[in-house]
């Protein structure tokens, strides 16, 4: 299939503070809408300014649908520095500057009845996995979904999750919702608990906490597909700017494209 | 008023004929294959390939890039795929547009760079090599090739011996003198120049107390460093007699004419790309609707048109 | 937990005691008086003044200055009321504030030097000398003084001979590589090493098809160049023993600290006095702010404590 | 008397197009207020990005005032490039940084009974003369008003200078409103007529007419003020970026700076 990218000047349609620092975005996009795939990106640029210069990778968090037909897509994002505090002022009717969609996705072609897909999100990490529980619904999944977050207030999305029927097991660091604590311990007393599961873990959060989901997985015996993230400047293959370091089939590494080859890489795959 | 005709857009860089003077620069449009989702390559008037050795180059380890005001650093280390397989894997790919395709070549001796011009001699569908010779030279101690008048001359000569293509040699801005080397490089049997690389630079991630690139150091591109490729072009264009591609920060219609009027025969697009990535397709026509409102039948016209008086 | 003292902010540059590292740079904070509405001057680590020459200088003809990507372009052809002047006329005002008055001097001859730093020798008030060789050398056929290493070290031995006072020299990063003219002026006797000047650049108006600087080109300055300077300053801190001053693009607290840990033992604040012009002041306040919060009880620590392994 | 500049930054109290491209700005600062003269300027900075970097010099307009105190001041501007588009784009609320006031205004020193002071404003050149004609009314003169404007869209502020009982003489080049052609052809013939006025010209507007103003105030023997425009960098005499040509008293010239020895200069004095 070719591959089918857009360049486009989107008017924003929406955008909504969330929890203090957290934004909802709508864009408005029926070509990209409809070839995107769960843990697929954009790459938005803010404003015309030359400060910043580069664009900024965002995960599609949701596809925006009217009578099963698909309109446009949702962008979930938290403010950390220039780009994403310029992002924030935006308001609708302006326009910016997108490409997309980009990069591979979670791979799902594999998934039969009898499987059970987990997904882990830590923080903004959450933001590509609304999409990525949406189709797994769609196919007739019912994943097991663990979400972790500093606090209540940065459990984003939840509602969301719940409205496909599905029941988050949540954690915060300073135990203001759910289990307090780390994500990924909620994720190993659930695996210990399951054990012989025929699960995949689908994971999306802080370096760390992936690191850690990768070698939970491991352990267990489970697959994983983790989301990652690095600088970017092209989002297109082009500029080999984006690279992590990922083990050869046979040996040694090879440096490889979180914008081309991933962002999901194989959990196993990845050399920390 | 009689319709005004199309303007001419073609230009020749002393035996490369382009359909238009509008080139993707190297290591900012991959192979170009990577755009050819957004837009028709054979619209654009030539493309630089990443910059290719004669083996498969892994690169520097991440963080490889940074962004600074408008501007960026890379230290990308020239990952590339290798001769062999850009030969094999893209180059049938590529011939299919229409348009000029220069591939960028570099060593880390003067025998590599002889190695990749002899490969790619009779090689159909290249139409030019461009010489990168801003890489350090192992065998004199890790000096960067370009920043020595008679080290340029003696590469470029090198290469100018082994084959018929038409060769740019692309200079680095790191220098004292850059009309010093350029005029090195003409003597050599340069075809024509492409100024500038990159500005050596540095970022440091105050949070960490570390270099923000792993390689410490990196190239400076982008908008920031326009003004030292607009210089350099104009002082360059002053003392050779071959044609000089521009690079450096362009990123409109603007800036294309600006590096014409100071001496550029063609330009090339570089870091633009990252951040508009349809933008050597738009400035294809927004400098022939230039042409047409100034009623200039000839782009070649604006080349060195520079009011000085 | 105790009250933690407050961080002690004062440097010591060979010879020439700051009471912190924030310094006004030459050519962007005029004789300093221009700024005393603004702030208490007498909070600075120092300033440097105007370049001043033996002569009164008129300077280029306008245009003399234009905007560019993060940046700005300056051609103001080096005017200044001329050391006599600044000696009876500013002088006087300047010495009512308790900082460091750095006296910036260039010429066109070495004998314009040797007579500016003659005539300062003795003078009240003063406390360092600042070696602009950043000119062309009019003896030498218009090379810059400060692109070559003899010349360099001829220059400054001169001027050292003629005065005890603190000596900066200030670079041009106009060259292939810094650090080699950074160690003839530390081997010709600097106490103290200022970079980076201005890169040269360009700009040209499309619409009137003219430079945009009636000098043709000009010195780019801004945050555009930040990193090129950062670059010079951490390889020029590995090779010479005497004190950086960082300069070039600063503009906030985090960027004083990045020159500092890249081996900068202070600052100076250029381009950014233009679109913040109490920055100077902020910057002083703010660099305490980072050290207390960081429990860093003296400011040194932080120069060249980059990690690298 | 102590040079008094103020750094502040402001919140924008109101922005109005007043006409295609051309926006009146309001904004509060009592310190600057109470002590700007006629002439005077302000630098701007256009939000905290390095592009555009440097600030734009924009005169004073008018004094707001409430019960004869000094409130703030408002700024009329023209949109030509990029700093003055992103200043359109500024909503109330949002803050610029501001410097000023700055410069040497008109001189209205000398200004006695018996004296007739002459005002033209050519295009957006009639920024500083609203708050110059205040000034002169306060003191008892009743000066004569020249504008002039491509068309009758771009006549700024003609109302303001009627509220003051003034009635401007005005020209538009399309003849859109008064006599058509150019201020300086309708001042040159009012010269004409009036001969022997004990006149001073008081102007603002593009090169081409100040430098016509000047010949004709040469002419008849007037003197001029007029208020030059210069690429800027500090506005505070450092930099000595904004200079032009100045006659000296004994012979050839000199550069002086459009920020501090200007912007208003005497017409005669001036090299073109
Ligand atoms: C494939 C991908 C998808 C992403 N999806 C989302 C998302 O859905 N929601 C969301 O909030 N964030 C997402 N991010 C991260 C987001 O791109 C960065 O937070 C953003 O670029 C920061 O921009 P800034 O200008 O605000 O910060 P800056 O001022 O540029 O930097 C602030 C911090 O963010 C880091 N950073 C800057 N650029 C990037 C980048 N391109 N990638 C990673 N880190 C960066 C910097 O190193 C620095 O530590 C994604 C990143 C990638 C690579
Ligand atoms: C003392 C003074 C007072 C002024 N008062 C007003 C005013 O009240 N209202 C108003 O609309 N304009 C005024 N101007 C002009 C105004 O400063 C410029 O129009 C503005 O800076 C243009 O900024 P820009 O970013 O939109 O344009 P740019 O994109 O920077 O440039 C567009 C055009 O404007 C010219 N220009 C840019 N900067 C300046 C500058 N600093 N001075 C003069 N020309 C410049 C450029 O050369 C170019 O031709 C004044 C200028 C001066 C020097
Ligand atoms: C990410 C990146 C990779 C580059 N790789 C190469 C390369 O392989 N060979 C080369 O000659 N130049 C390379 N360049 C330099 C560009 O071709 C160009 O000369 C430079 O970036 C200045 O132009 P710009 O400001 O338009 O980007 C690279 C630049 C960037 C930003
Ligand atoms: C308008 C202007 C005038 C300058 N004049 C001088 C000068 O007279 N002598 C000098 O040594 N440097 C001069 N400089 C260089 C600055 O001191 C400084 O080295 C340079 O601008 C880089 O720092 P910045 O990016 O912080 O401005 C001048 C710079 C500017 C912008
Ligand atoms: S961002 Fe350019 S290759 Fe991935
Ligand atoms: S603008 Fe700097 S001296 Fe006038």
């Amino acid at each position: 299939m070719e591959k089918r990218i857009y360049h486009l000047s989107l008017p924003l349609r929406k955008q909504n503070s969330i929890a203090p620092g957290y934004w909802l975005l709508s864009l408005k996009s029926a070509q990209i809408a409809s070839v995107a795939t769960p843990g697929q990106f954009v790459m938005l640029k803010i404003g015309k300014s030359f400060d910043p210069l580069l664009p900024r990778p965002m995960s599609i968090h949701s596809i925006i649908k009217e009578d099963n037909h698909r309109l446009g897509f949702t962008i979930l994002y938290k403010v950390v520095g220039k780009g994403t505090r310029l992002l924030a002022e935006k308001r609708s009717g302006e326009s910016l500057a997108i490409v997309g969609p980009l990069g591979t996705g979670f791979n799902l072609n594999h998934i039969a009845s009898g499987y059970e897909p987990i997904v882990v999100g830590g923080g903004i990490g959450i933001a590509p996995l609304l999409f990525l529980a949406h189709e797994l619904v769609e196919k007739g999944q019912t994943p097991t979904v663990f979400l972790g977050a500093n606090s209540q207030e940065e459990l984003l999305a939840l509602d969301e999750f719940e409205s496909l029927r599905l029941t988050p097991k949540v954690s915060t660091e300073d135990g203001s919702k759910g289990v307090k604590g780390m994500v990924t311990d909620l994720l190993a007393s659930y695996l210990d608990d399951s054990k012989g599961s025929q699960g995949e873990i689908f994971a999306c959060g802080p370096a760390p906490m992936l690191k850690k989901v990768a070698s939970l997985a491991k352990s267990y015996g489970l697959k994983s597909q983790l989301s990652l993230e690095q600088r970017m400047a092209c989002g297109l293959g082009a500029c080999l700017g984006c690279v992590v370091k990922i083990r050869n089939k046979n040996s040694g590494h090879s440096y490889q494209r979180v914008c081309t080859e991933g962002p999901v890489f194989n959990g196993e795959d990845i050399i920390w | 008023m009689v319709a005004r005709a199309s303007p001419s857009l073609s230009v020749e860089l002393n035996g490369l004929k382009l359909k238009n003077p509008i080139i993707a620069a190297s290591g900012t449009f991959g192979y170009g294959l990577e755009y050819a989702p957004l837009g028709d390559l054979g619209k654009l008037g030539g493309m630089v390939t990443k910059g290719l050795s004669m083996w498969e180059e892994k690169g520097n380890p991440p963080p490889r890039i940074c962004e600074t005001p408008a501007g960026m650093l890379n230290s990308i280390g020239l990952e590339n795929i290798g001769m062999e397989n850009f030969i094999s894997q893209k180059l049938p790919q590529l011939i299919q547009y229409d348009t000029a395709i220069i591939v960028n070549i570099w060593g880390r001796e003067i025998d590599d760079y002889i190695k990749a011009a002899e490969r790619l001699d009779g090689v159909n569908g290249v139409a030019a090599l461009e010489v990168n010779i801003s890489c350090p030279n192992i065998k004199k101690g890790g000096i960067t090739f370009g920043t020595d008048p008679s080290v340029t001359f003696e590469l470029v000569q090198a290469v100018r011996g082994k084959t018929s293509l038409p060769l740019l040699v692309k200079l680095t801005p790191n220098v004292t003198d850059i009309t010093l080397i350029a005029r090195s490089a003409e003597d050599a049997g340069a075809n024509a120049l492409s100024l500038i690389n990159t500005l050596l630079g540095m970022e440091i991630d105050v949070s960490t107390r570390r270099p923000s690139l792993a390689n410490i150091t990196g190239g400076l591109s982008g908008p920031a460093i326009r003004p030292v490729a607009l210089r350099m072009v104009y002082q360059t264009a002053k003392k050779v007699n071959i044609p000089i591609v521009g690079v450096g920060g362009i990123s409109s219609v603007a800036d294309v004419i600006k590096f014409m009027l100071a001496g550029a025969s063609a330009v090339q697009i570089g870091t633009a790309n990252f951040f508009d990535p349809t933008i050597c397709w738009r400035l294809v026509n927004e400098l022939e609707e230039y042409l047409r409102n100034e009623n200039i039948s000839d782009v070649n016209q604006l080349v060195g048109a520079l009011r000085e008086e």
